[in-house]
């Protein structure tokens, strides 16, 4: 019985045979459920949007996408569990989902040990390049790194850090600090909070008392609408002090008001307002589909674009076997909302534009900076002679 | 102070000193000033009008409540100790056994192991993880709870109790212990006339053991039974003797026992 | 100097917050026994409540009278979770009284249950309320010490509660009854207080106070399904270090985390501080096992 | 005669729940299985906190605390074996250059699975010591514990170097020299969590059985009263409280074997306050209870939200409403019901026969 | 008038009292007594509606009460002075009395012959129920009761714990209450209430055995009862 299951289970998730029917399963791992879930179901719902449009097209492979929805409840263990159902129960393709790094990191040594495919659709630390993982969202070298470039040029060399307690900010902000220190800035703070803290008033005291010049921001979820709000209330402003923002999107945005965040910068790859001909589509259909009320952002386009670039990686491959996809995946160009990006085959991250934005008064974000083109990924910011020593896995 | 003098005389050794006590809540003093001794072998009738702090200074003696000024020594077999800053457990196990006045057992054990536990002297985790009861102390239980009347109850739970029958376990709780000195809250409050006098009969029996300090305001069951009395009145003593002396002061008349 | 003072001051406007979100726990849980874990979600309620006022002011009514949505928000926020306490109670919470744990999972089965259907009904992402405008400016003293008005607003709000619930509890006669089914429900009843009104209205009043106290949350923070969870744990601590059953307690809790916590957060860092301040917590209760304004009594030491 | 008889319905039922358990590799695919070693753990936790809460009346609402302390102790020695003489990822990208010292001695397996249940019953021991002599009682005591799964938490995501932060340990290879994802060391795993699960109830079998369970009972009833009966019932307290802890430590360690990932969500509030949720569902204050609302609490959740995962928190809450509301004693209470019932019967045969005998009875006795 | 016809009595699944006729006229001590655990406390406990009653009637002045909920009952005009005195041990003894006088629909203030009897109420008027003394609270329970000029009085072993001299002035009050109302009393000290008793039941196992005025019961047999 039990040698039964191993050879069961050895086989794993690739699954090219499952998918023997009419259609193939897909899985869809975010938080439903719990504090994360402010941010995942609207991703999910950009990754459904994409799935249908693509099964309205004729699916993939001739056959139709059959979404398998899980919620990881904003809980680590409990997104390593659905990962595990995902594959081995459902034995679906390949899977889209995560929003936190902490997920991410649950995930991976099940989709490693079951050789499964993760599509992650949210900016990052970098430091990381599993070969069961796309990495859709930004590396800190298509996001961060030009920040605080940007930041330096136009707002001064007084930075302060302030972040989330949790993994993301943290080592974000180690690598600011290196830059920093690379681009003569001076740190003049560096402030952690809890996830779900309420009070900033504190912290905005000890802005106040160091007068940085610009404040860059890796709060995540409810936090950000505490502080910019309090940030108001004590009588500061951008044009005082500047801060920058790299997770609000646009959503976040409607959920603090426009009139608290108007004219704050905030740094990301797309924008609802990003003006190409893929962009109007996806922002159509999106609000078609989710109601005109709703508001596109990063990673949701990143959700979206991500089951594009599955779907075309397996069409490639003419097969939904994880070896042959990944093969297939390298070079692969998606004409996405944000513009081209297209997959690195050797750190299977995207190539991506990055762009600066200034949230109006709408609460949408206007590009008031822009790179040429797609920026080359580079997670462990290798070219970066600064960088050296921050990570060890080569 | 005579009555000490009187009783050292005779060669009455004390088991309990109670010195100069006072005890306060607040700025309410309580108890004021209060000195009596409790030989051995001794029933002792705490008596006095509501108030007049006799719950309150049982409680100071099994470290309930914290006294605020003198001492209470207790001369056991582990020598002479003042009790007034020890814990309650470890005042128990020197042989003090208290019933309150509300009755007072343990709900979600049976009344069998509720004896149980009231019988067993060793109270470690050791013990009561590995040792069994002894045969005779088993013997023992099974005779209180013969004489209590509740032989036949014994595997339900005493929420199933009346009133009267709570206060009979809890006083075959306390006789089960064989404490050095038992102090007794109104034991008889709730009881018949038959149950009194049967308590009264269980008390003259233990007290071959025993010394026993007994608050209540029954006085047929105080004639009954004391040897002596000691009445108090607003905290303080007011007298102290045998029932027939102590009957005749006017002054406990007019504070206590009215008219009839 | 001018940083102390400020310092002080956010020190104090966090304990009006915390009393604010707290007052309605003292209620349920200090007065009434009920381990309210679903009353970060009565806060909630208040906040999506100012949320559709807001909503509605600004599509039907003209934008001038658009701040006089406070008052109408205030109102509703507290009616609506009063409302929803009373059916709650009426239908759960009073096949619980003297059963505190199980009070406490009972209520923490109806916080998923809210948590979700907000979800439901408004959908997961945060959403946007705008404080009226006249509490938008801030009182500015010298420099950089300036005293917000939304700040000042909740501190009055939280006095003005605090009196109301002192006053109801403590010089009327239905306080009184209140007090009564409390401590003993066989026995009030057994004096002609209609128990059941009496807890039904006191629960919602719990609740309603946490709804008043989640609209004015709306101004400084989030609404969104989660905003409960945020302050549950601190609202809780608030009770307790004070002492459960007194309302000066209450006021005692939330000066000592909220002063303390924002002293702590501000030598360290806001993770640092809040684990000092809960080992304060933690500390004082070691002193004053049943919280610093312990109700003391002699029939209460079973 | 009734209490003999009762005690021998619950052992039959705990008998088939192991057996089932036991058996569960046979007919179960490889991954559900593993679902259920975590269920174990979780079952062990239940366990212990049954033996605080159910019998001794404490409500600790933290011991994610003592669960997690095993657990990370365990993951220290995983990720070493895992690092491979390396310095752990987070490390390097947290600044680190050197291993903690205070990581090194968790190279080695003995030391570390010593560790996973000296650390959380010393803490216990040490925390238990405190309040309990300091008469910390009731919900101020759950209160209490609950700003310890805070602080925990906290401390965890806030000391991301030595810690792993928000992260938590995980990404494991090998355990005890053998693959951690081979389905021969998952079988080896399940079966050593159900033998420590079988054990750890006979243990708690025996304590309950003994005077040392009345005890623990009657400070429930009345601690005062136990103390006055001459029981350092302070002593008992911090006894049962590291006991409690001693087991969640060992579902710890079990735990991050199996499962592969230890973090701060593990182990702060709300983790912590579903485990006091499996006891009262499964009905505290009885052995099997606890482990059966452990088992079947998660795997309700797990059923539900696979099915729904949008509306599983309704069915979820609804469930712990509708038990605690109706079934105060728990699932394991359903057993009482034909009992119930008969009793019902013979109150109502009663009322009917002495209704119509019992009047002229007592004209009969009227004397005046 | 004050009337139990039939009553019946459970504890979840114990039955308690089995048939109990009783009556209260105004201007009358009635009194309950039986040995421990005989079923008085039952019996007005189910008066007071505070255990369920599967069968019989309760009435007052004709109306029928057993449907009526606890408090509705008290409104109705029963008085309750429990066994165990139940005050509130966080109210004052003030705020414990007004809650009785309330009860009754009375305003305001206490009347003055609840102080005249318990002169220590008065001194401690602001004192919490609960840091009385044992026998300070039983008066406490009685003047709480007393207070609401109920139409019949009912207290469970109102003499526990109370000094001698006191018991007597309770004697006092209750024969004077008669005029104005129906009182049962249960009673352990037989002496005492057969001395101010004008009627009396004897209840054994849940259950009228005899009933009669005090002076005409059957000794030997009243005796036997309960002594057994
Ligand atoms: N914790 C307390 N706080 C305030 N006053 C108290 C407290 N405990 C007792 N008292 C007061 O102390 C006095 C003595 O009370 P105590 O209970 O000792 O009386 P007692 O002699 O036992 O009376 P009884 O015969 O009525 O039981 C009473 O007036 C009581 O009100
Ligand atoms: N809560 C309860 N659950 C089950 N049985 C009970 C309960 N309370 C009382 N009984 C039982 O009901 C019977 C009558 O009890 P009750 O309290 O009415 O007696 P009583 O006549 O008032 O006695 P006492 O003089 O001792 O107060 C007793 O045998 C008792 O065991
Ligand atoms: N990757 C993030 N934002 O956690
Ligand atoms: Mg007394
Ligand atoms: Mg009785």
């Amino acid at each position: 019985e039990i040698t039964d299951k191993e050879t069961n289970k050895t086989e794993t998730a690739s699954g090219s045979e499952e998918d023997s029917k009419d259609s193939i399963k897909v899985g869809i791992l975010h938080s439903l459920s719990g504090t994360m879930a402010i941010s995942e179901t609207s991703v999910r719902d950009a990754e459904l949007l994409a799935i249908k449009e693509i099964n309205v097209a004729g699916g993939v492979l001739g056959k139709q996408l059959e979404p398998v929805v899980e919620d990881g409840a904003s809980d680590n263990a409990t997104f390593k569990e659905k990962a595990e159902k995902l594959l081995l129960n459902d034995k679906v393709a390949t899977v889209f989902g995560c929003w936190t790094s902490a997920s991410r990191k649950a995930v991976l040594p099940t989709f490693e040990s079951n050789n499964g495919l993760l599509w992650y659709p949210v900016q990052y630390e970098g430091m990381e390049a599993s070969k069961n993982i796309f990495y859709v969202g930004a590396a800190p070298n298509q996001q961060i790194v030009p920040a605080i470039e940007y930041m330096n040029e136009n707002y001064g060399k007084k930075v302060f850090l302030l972040g989330s307690d949790y993994v993301f900010p943290r080592t974000a902000n180690s690598i600011v600090k290196k830059q920093a220190e690379d681009l003569g800035m001076e740190v003049v703070g560096e402030e952690y909070t809890p996830m779900g803290h309420t009070d900033y008033t504190t912290i905005i005291s000890k802005i106040q008392d160091v007068k940085p010049d610009f404040v860059f921001n890796t709060l995540n979820g409810d936090s950000n609408v505490a502080f910019f709000k309090q940030y108001k209330d004590a009588g500061l402003t951008p044009d005082e002090i500047q801060t920058l923002s790299v997770s609000i999107a646009e959503e976040e945005a409607a959920g603090i008001g426009a009139s608290y965040l108007e004219g704050h910068l905030v740094a990301w790859n797309y924008y609802q307002t990003t003006d190409t001909p893929e962009n109007k589509k996806f922002v159509e259909a999106y609000k078609a589909e989710y109601g005109e009320e709703r508001v596109t952002d990063d990673p949701i386009e990143a959700g979206y674009d991500a089951v594009y670039l599955w779907a075309a990686a397996v069409e490639k491959a003419g097969t939904t076997d994880v070896d042959q996809v990944r093969e297939a995946a390298g070079g692969i160009e998606f004409k996405a909302p944000e513009g081209t990006i297209t997959i690195d085959g050797e750190n299977q991250h995207m190539y991506k534009p990055v762009r600066i934005g200034m949230v109006n008064g709408e609460g949408l974000i206007d590009e008031v900076w822009s790179t040429d083109g797609p920026v080359k990924p580079d997670p462990y910011l290798e070219s970066y002679e600064w960088a050296k020593g921050l990570s060890n896995v080569q | 102070m005579e009555q000490l003098m009187e009783r050292m005389d005779t060669g009455v050794t004390p088991v309990l000193d109670i010195e100069d006590v006072s005890i306060q809540f607040g700025d309410f003093k309580a108890i004021k000033d209060v000195s009596t001794s409790i030989g051995k072998n001794e029933i002792r009738f705490f008596i006095g009008p509501n108030g007049a702090g006799k719950t309150t200074i049982l409680d100071a003696i099994c470290g309930k409540n914290k006294v605020s000024d003198g001492k209470i020594v207790f001369h056991g077999d582990s020598g002479d100790r003042d009790v007034t800053r020890m814990k309650e457990y470890a005042i128990s196990d020197l042989g003090i056994g208290r019933k309150f006045q509300a009755p007072s057992v343990f709900g979600g054990i049976t009344i069998d192991e509720n004896m149980e536990l009231a019988v067993a002297r060793k109270h470690s985790i050791y013990s009561t993880t590995f040792l069994k009861l002894s045969k005779e102390k088993r013997e023992y239980m099974n005779h209180i709870l013969e004489f209590i009347g509740l032989k036949d109850k014994r595997f339900q739970y005493p929420s199933s109790l009346s009133h009267g029958e709570k206060q009979w376990l809890e006083i075959g709780m306390l006789m089960a212990a064989r404490p050095k000195l038992m102090l007794l809250d109104e034991p008889v409050a709730g009881m018949g006339r038959r149950e009194t006098e049967k308590t009264a009969e269980m008390l003259k029996n233990i007290k071959k053991e025993c010394s026993i300090i007994v608050v209540e305001h029954d006085m047929q069951f105080a004639k009954d039974v004391s040897d002596t009395v000691t009445v108090f009145h607003e905290g303080t003593v007011l007298d102290e003797g045998t029932m027939e002396t102590v009957q005749q002061n006017q002054q406990v008349i007019d504070v206590y026992l009215g008219r009839g | 100097m001018e940083l102390f003072l400020m310092q002080l001051f956010n020190g104090i406007s966090v304990s009006s917050i915390l009393l604010m979100a707290a007052l309605g726990l003292a209620v349920t849980f200090g007065l009434m026994g009920v381990i309210n874990m679903a009353h970060g979600e009565f806060l909630m309620v208040g906040a999506y409540t100012a949320y559709i006022v807001q909503k509605l002011f600004i599509a039907y009514l003209p934008a001038g009278v658009f701040d006089a949505y406070c008052i109408v928000a205030i109102l509703l926020s507290f009616l609506v979770a009063a409302v929803l306490g009373f059916i709650l109670e009426r239908l759960v919470i009073r096949r619980l009284y003297g059963r505190a744990a199980d009070s406490l999972l009972v209520t923490w089965g109806i916080s998923l249950i809210l948590q979700q259907a907000a979800r439901s009904i408004f959908g997961s992402p945060n959403v946007g309320v705008k404080a009226p405008s006249f509490l938008e400016k801030s009182l500015r003293i010298h420099g950089m010490l300036s005293l917000p008005y939304k700040r000042i607003f909740i501190l009055i709000l939280a006095v003005f509660c605090l009196f109301g619930v002192y006053w109801l509890m403590y010089r009327t006669r239905q306080g009184r009854n209140i007090r009564a089914v409390m401590q003993n429900r066989d026995m009030a009843a057994a004096l002609g207080v209609n128990t059941g009104r009496i807890d039904s209205a006191t629960f919602a009043i719990g609740s309603g106070l946490a709804g008043l106290a989640g609209c004015a949350l709306t101004w400084i923070g989030a609404i969104g399904p989660t905003l409960g969870t945020n302050y549950i744990v601190d609202t809780f601590m608030t009770v307790v270090v004070g002492g459960a059953g007194s309302l000066l307690g209450s006021v005692f809790g939330a000066g000592f985390i909220g002063i303390g916590g924002t002293a702590f957060e501000f030598f360290t860092t806001a993770s640092i501080g809040k684990v000092l301040i809960f080992l304060c917590v933690i500390l004082l209760l070691q002193f004053r096992p049943k919280g610093i304004f312990a109700v003391k009594n002699r029939a209460l030491e079973d | 005669m009734k209490t003999m008889k009762k005690i021998k319905g619950t052992t039959i039922l705990a008998a088939v729940i192991f057996l089932l358990l036991a058996a569960l590799p046979f007919y179960m695919p490889m991954f559900r299985v593993s679902l259920f070693g975590k269920y174990m753990c979780f079952a062990i936790i239940a366990l212990g906190l049954d033996m605080i809460w159910g019998y001794t009346g404490i409500l600790s609402l933290g011991h994610g605390v003592y669960f997690g302390l095993g657990a990370y102790c365990m993951a220290m020695y995983l990720k070493l074996e895992a690092a491979g003489g390396n310095l752990p990822d987070f490390m390097s990208w947290s600044g680190l250059d050197r291993l903690p010292a205070a990581w090194v001695p968790f190279g080695n397996p003995v030391f570390a699975v010593a560790m996973a249940v000296a650390v959380p019953v010393l803490l216990a021991v040490i925390i238990g010591y405190l309040t309990f002599t300091n008469k910390i009682r009731g919900v101020y005591f759950s209160i209490l514990s609950q700003a310890m799964a805070m602080i925990m938490g906290t401390l965890l995501i806030g000391s991301q170097a030595f810690t792993g932060g928000s992260n938590g340990l995980t990404d494991f290879k090998t355990i005890f020299g053998q693959d951690i994802h081979a389905p021969v060391t998952k079988i080896v795993m399940f079966y050593v969590t159900l033998l420590v699960l079988v054990l750890l109830f006979a243990l708690c079998r025996f304590l309950t059985g003994r005077r040392v369970g009345k005890v623990l009972i009657a400070i429930r009833d009345g601690e005062n009263r136990a103390g006055f009966a001459g029981y350092n019932t302070a002593n008992y307290k911090v006894f049962v409280y590291a006991l409690s802890a001693f087991m969640a430590g060992i579902a710890g360690a079990l735990y991050v074997g199996q499962v592969g990932i230890i973090s701060p969500a593990e182990v702060g509030v709300v983790p912590s306050v579903e485990m006091i949720i499996w006891v009262a569902i499964g009905g505290k204050g009885t052995l099997i209870g606890p482990v059966l609302g452990a088992l079947a609490v998660n795997s309700l959740k797990t059923t539900a939200s696979e099915n729904f995962p949008e509306l599983w928190s309704y069915f979820i809450g609804v469930l712990f409403v509708v038990v605690i509301l109706w079934l105060p004693g728990g699932v394991i209470s359903l057993k009482e019901i034909p009992g119930k019932i008969r009793a019902k019967l013979r109150l109502h045969r009663e009322e009917t026969s002495s209704a119509e005998e019992k009047i002229p009875d007592k004209t009969a006795v009227r004397s005046k | 008038m004050f009337q139990l016809e039939g009553l019946y009595a459970t504890y979840g699944e114990g039955m308690v009292l089995r048939h109990v006729d009783l009556e209260a006229p105004k201007g009358r001590i009635t009194s309950l007594v039986g040995r421990n655990g005989a079923g008085k406390t039952t019996t007005l406990r189910a008066v007071m509606g505070l255990v369920k009653t599967p069968q019989g009637k309760i009435s007052l002045d004709g109306r029928e009460l057993q449907k009526l909920p606890v408090y509705e009952r008290a409104k109705r005009g029963i008085g309750y002075v429990p066994q165990g005195r139940e005050i509130f041990p966080q109210l004052t003894v003030e705020e414990n009395i007004l809650l009785g006088l309330e009860a009754g629909n009375g305003k305001g203030v206490i009347p003055d012959f609840i102080f005249e009897t318990f002169p220590i109420l008065q001194e401690f008027l602001h004192r919490k129920g609960g840091d009385l003394s044992g026998g300070q609270q039983q008066q406490l329970a009685i003047a709480r009761a007393v207070v609401s000029g109920p139409k019949i009085l009912i207290l469970d072993e109102p003499t526990e714990g109370i000094q001698p001299s006191v018991i007597q002035e309770i004697g006092r009050v209750i024969t004077e209450l008669k005029s104005k109302m129906a009182v049962l009393i249960v009673e352990q000290y037989l002496e005492f209430v057969l001395d101010i008793a004008d009627y009396c039941y004897v209840m054994e196992n849940g259950r009228i055995i005899m009933d009669g005025e005090p002076e005409c019961l059957d000794q030997d047999r009243l005796q036997a009862t309960m002594s057994l």
